[in-house]
């Protein structure tokens, strides 16, 4: 087994990663940004060496630095996790190079499925149904013409990357020109190409990914699905093990199927299929994402495998510890991705400094955090800090504990998505299961009951914190010093039914 | 003391006396408010319901979030109240106002022209941080009197870029 | 289904009924003490109630409070968790008799198992195996000569309560009457009785219970036992289940006499039949807990069975919804006591303030806690003051995972256990599994390895903090204000590679 | 600026310069220490290795913990060395050592008589608290030279209960 792992990413993680390998006795190397010199991954890693300035193209996208600390650490392997480098096939090629263990898939099937036209030529040709699309490199004339072919509404897709970046739903032929000059111009800042191409918008489809695990002596199994269909502008917000749209029979198909994807790019490694399922439950090829993906705990607790672990165990040579029968999905698991965002403004990014943090713990709740009391919450970085996964014996069990701990959690300082959680669990139509990958594009919270008895309470709390703040300027100007007036106030606080803790 | 506090249209009266009796609307209340060990969090406890709270300090106020609600309270007392006069001290304000950059990113579009009748809610900018565009959407609805920034140009957090009168 | 719960109690399990409550839907009432006004079980719940200053004689034992608030409250039920009224027969008689369910047992129950003597003649009746012993009420002249004929070394025990209080062993006839004296002080302080009896001393037995569920209309189930050998003073340190001494076969045949031992008092709700197990798989009855208790979660971990929601519907007068079939142990699961105890200095009591906080997360970790930054640890109650919990696939893969997690854990304020948890995950006896109850009297941690390298480091960071004091002090001093002061030690700080957050 | 850091019975020369250079018995070191967000809790990145550890201030310096271990250090500088003279700073006391109580608590026995010689860690007196007993033990040898209580008395936290010379 590995001496020692180099984990060549930041935040929550980075911290599972660490996380993994100190429970099979790995040692871990973490990297670090200016920023980031107190971050939790740096804090809880054996070692930690600085990488550079807060940019990412400066520290996390340096694979030439990451190498060279690797070198330096003594270090065997190198665990991406996802972003930055995860999906780079010369960053995985450069480890190769230098002696030095990729724990992820091979440069060429980085590089087969990294290239979504290529990738969809290639699980094509093993049985693997898809959307109708385009070629991509065509001009926007053609793109035009070929949309007429399709049938609007179509997908205006990037050819490189992922996340929904560069990606535009458009329904009529008049806004498609500019939705491909928006669509090109985020993918050339986001991935540095500006191709894109276009594929046929299923509507009413819900998101649905299947697991696959494969080692390098051509074992493969899958781990059953995932629902990521709630989605806002193409990032998933929420998602679950296992689907309500998805019985046994499909299970296996969808299952089968990924297989083939993953044999057809000889896959080595941990890998999601994403798919489209419509009504009809017909499932059409999205993409691969070969790499650890952000959702994939919701797959350990209702598979009960430590994705991580197996990843390491794989990059190591050995063999997968179980087969296609072992795996059994058991009980129901949902994550809520907690980002900095204000989900009052449009989600719109949210830094500062976190000044109060209270994580929800107790029976079927946990949390994948980079967060910490006192942390920078930088805007260089992905805005999600934090993953909130409930597990439960059924569905309802699940949601209802997601709605306990959300009600628990308190990060003070930044606004986050976890009131939108919070309205998200109350939904009549989450609850049932009855979304697709539209659901939140015309998604109102719920009216609830007591806005006006909490409007009261907040407008008596602002009013008593008001009256604290005057018996204490009263009693600091007519105190001796400032620790009798304080002590003053102290006991004029607490007439006031008021405590101030030092 | 007589208090004023405005949420969102409401206004409430609350008096809290010197043993610390509190009245909301004539109402009387029982209420405890306590820090709980670090900032910004405290236990309410009012008639017996218990509440966990994030208060932050705002300009006119406190920003209060409870449950899954965020308010921002405005609260004058009794002083401010006699100040301010007849109109009371929670009049919203008017004039011009300054639209400004909530994060720092790059300006990519500029989607209102000066002299423009803008909508509450109707977006004015995107802004590009984090790789992702985000519309900057105007707090309120008037006209669209100064445009301070171009398509192109780097912006700091708080830089002002509209000014809607 | 119940409309609102009272818990009659505080800290860690008051927090875990109120999630349970929170997660069935029910509205939870908290009830404190003067220290306990900004406690978790207090913010968590939906109501709270005063009901008296610190000492638990005054607030927390106090029953007809306890009872009046539940009817000003509107609360149909009670739950009393474990210790304070958890076993009190008259208090569970009193909530009948007002009108409250009582969620545990019948007083009858209680009664009958709450004596040790009139229990081990109880479940001896039913054909349950006991430790040879004395009746209770004998005189000391008549001990003496009952413990010739039992034959040293012998335990000398409280005929009332439990948790080791008043619990003495004897090796040499010379040493019992003393012993007798000081567990008779000792009872007559915690039970208000003085009664002791004898047992026989059975030497390296290990601890081994069976959790029980039973349902109002006479079915009876167990969930296989928990190991709760590593006892220091006869208080429980660390539980796991399963247990490495209990195959299928024995775990069946325990479980058959826990359930007669339950069945033999009309046993409804959830309860522990306690065993001793001896190394030739002998077991004996030592005491039933009428009540949920503290190492409920790793049977929760192993079997999937939420027990205290079990206890809610089972007191509702619902069915039990698994059969004895339906029960599997899968995985391994492992709990820490965290105590506010000084394990560096004979755990000796530890109060104060917590100051910083941070628990563990991540995968397989379950944290059950009543602390929170800022909390003042009060030494009027039970040192406990949460549970961490370790689950993973086999008890090597938990016993990694709470070695990790522990390494995470930090309560900075006050001294706890913590320290004591790291050596013992540690130590090869433990982790081969090798210990029965005596394991901790002759318990030495390994020497680390690191001890000489973490001195240095130690000595270190107070060499740096001096000095950083020494430049702040040099600044300020030089400086036109404090401000400025501040800002040149700010910069002084950071030459000398420190930063110091404001 | 030097430093004379103690732990138990080890004694480390510390050496910290203007540009914050570390030297600890004559070899150099890379440190970094910052304090991360919260009282006490201090991130230390030292030639890489990385440890997180929990500082709280005592009379005579640092009491430090870190991974399971905890540390008392006395730490002086430069001019507490040059005062303190040929000895050192970092002697340890002589003379007398009160023995206080570290719990409230009641008293139910004391195990010692005045004028007994006892060794480091015998058991002094059993105290009462939480419903259990808990020894107090003798932190080093030394003659029980004072008893200042009495069985079933009750005791504050920190009140004085031996002398041991």
């Amino acid at each position: 087994m590995f001496k020692k792992v180099l984990i060549a990413n930041r935040g929550e993680i980075a911290v599972r990663i660490i996380r993994a390998c100190q429970e099979r006795g790995i040692k871990t190397v973490a990297v670090y940004s200016d920023p980031d010199r107190t971050a939790l991954h740096v804090r809880y890693a054996d070692e930690a060496y600085h990488i550079g300035p807060a940019p990412a193209r400066d520290s996390y996208l340096r694979g030439d630095k990451l190498i060279d600390v690797a070198r330096r650490a003594g270090a065997d392997a190198i665990h991406p996790g996802y972003g930055f480098l995860a999906e780079n096939a010369q960053f995985a090629a450069d480890c190769r190079d230098a002696g030095i263990v990729f724990i992820g898939p091979s440069p060429e099937a980085i590089e087969a499925m990294g290239d979504k036209v290529t990738a969809r030529e290639t699980v094509a040709k093993a049985g693997v149904p898809l959307v109708p699309g385009t070629p991509r490199d065509l001009p926007d004339d053609e793109l035009i013409r070929a949309a007429e072919q399709l049938g609007y509404p179509v997908l205006v897709k990037a050819s490189a990357g992922g996340g929904g970046k560069g990606m535009r739903l458009v329904h009529r032929p008049d806004d498609l020109i500019s939705a491909l000059g928006a669509a090109r111009r985020e993918a050339l800042a986001a991935f540095g190409n500006d191709s894109v191409y276009l594929e046929k918008a299923i509507e009413g489809a819900r998101h649905v990914e299947i697991q696959i695990l494969a080692d390098a002596r051509g074992n493969v199994i899958h781990l059953g699905e995932r629902e990521c269909s709630i989605q806002r502008r193409h990032q998933k917000l929420v998602e679950e093990a296992p689907s309500v749209a998805v019985d046994e029979e499909l299970r296996q198909k969808m299952g089968a199927i990924a297989v083939a994807a993953a044999r057809a790019v000889d896959y080595v490694s941990a890998g999601t299929i994403e798919f489209l399922l419509d009504k009809e439950g017909n499932f059409y090829f999205l993409e691969m994402n070969t790499r650890l993906q952000v959702e994939h705990p919701v797959t350990e607790l209702v598979t009960g495998v430590d994705i991580v672990k197996e990843m390491i165990s794989i990059a190591d040579g050995r063999r997968l510890r179980i087969k296609q029968d072992d795996v059994r999905m058991k009980g129901w698991a949902i994550e809520c991705r907690i980002t900095a965002e204000d989900p009052e403004n449009n989600f719109m990014p949210s830094g500062g400094k976190v000044v109060a943090l209270r994580e929800p713990t107790g029976p079927g709740i946990r949390v994948e955090s980079g967060v910490y009391e006192g942390m920078e919450v930088s805007l260089f970085y992905d805005p999600m800090i934090a993953k909130l996964i409930a597990y439960g014996e059924s569905r309802a069990e699940a949601i209802l504990r997601m709605r306990r701990a959300l009600s628990e959690y308190r990060i003070a300082g930044i606004k986050t998505s976890i009131p939108f959680h919070r309205t998200l669990m109350d939904s009549p139509r989450f609850q049932w299961g009855q979304f697709d990958t539209k659901f939140l594009d015309d998604y109102t919270p719920l009216p609830s009951g007591d806005h006006a008895h909490y409007q009261r309470l907040a407008a008596v709390v602002a009013a008593m914190l008001m009256h604290e703040r005057g018996l204490r300027a009263i009693n600091i100007s007519h105190g001796a010093t400032q620790d009798a007036g304080a002590s003053a106030w102290r006991r004029a606080a607490l007439l006031a039914g008021l405590r101030v803790l030092p | 003391m007589k208090y004023q506090a405005q949420v969102e249209d409401t206004i409430y009266e609350i008096d809290i006396d010197e043993d610390g009796r509190i009245r909301v609307d004539g109402e009387t209340v029982e209420a405890s408010l306590l820090q709980v060990g670090v900032l910004g969090l405290y236990s309410l406890l009012v008639d017996h319901e218990s509440v966990e709270l994030v208060v932050e300090e705002t300009q006119h106020g406190y920003r209060v979030m409870l449950g899954s609600h965020i308010f921002d309270v405005k609260v004058a007392d009794e002083r401010q109240l006699r100040l301010a006069g007849e109109q009371g001290a929670l009049v919203a304000p008017t004039g011009d106002l300054v639209v400004k950059a909530p994060i720092p990113g790059l300006v990519t579009r500029v989607l209102v022209n000066e002299g423009d009748e803008v909508e509450a809610d109707q977006p004015l900018a995107i802004l590009e941080a984090m790789k992702m565009e985000n519309e900057l959407r105007a707090q309120r609805a008037g006209v669209v009197s100064e445009i301070k920034i171009k398509p192109g140009e780097n912006v700091e957090q708080g830089a002002e870029l509209f000014v809607i009168h």
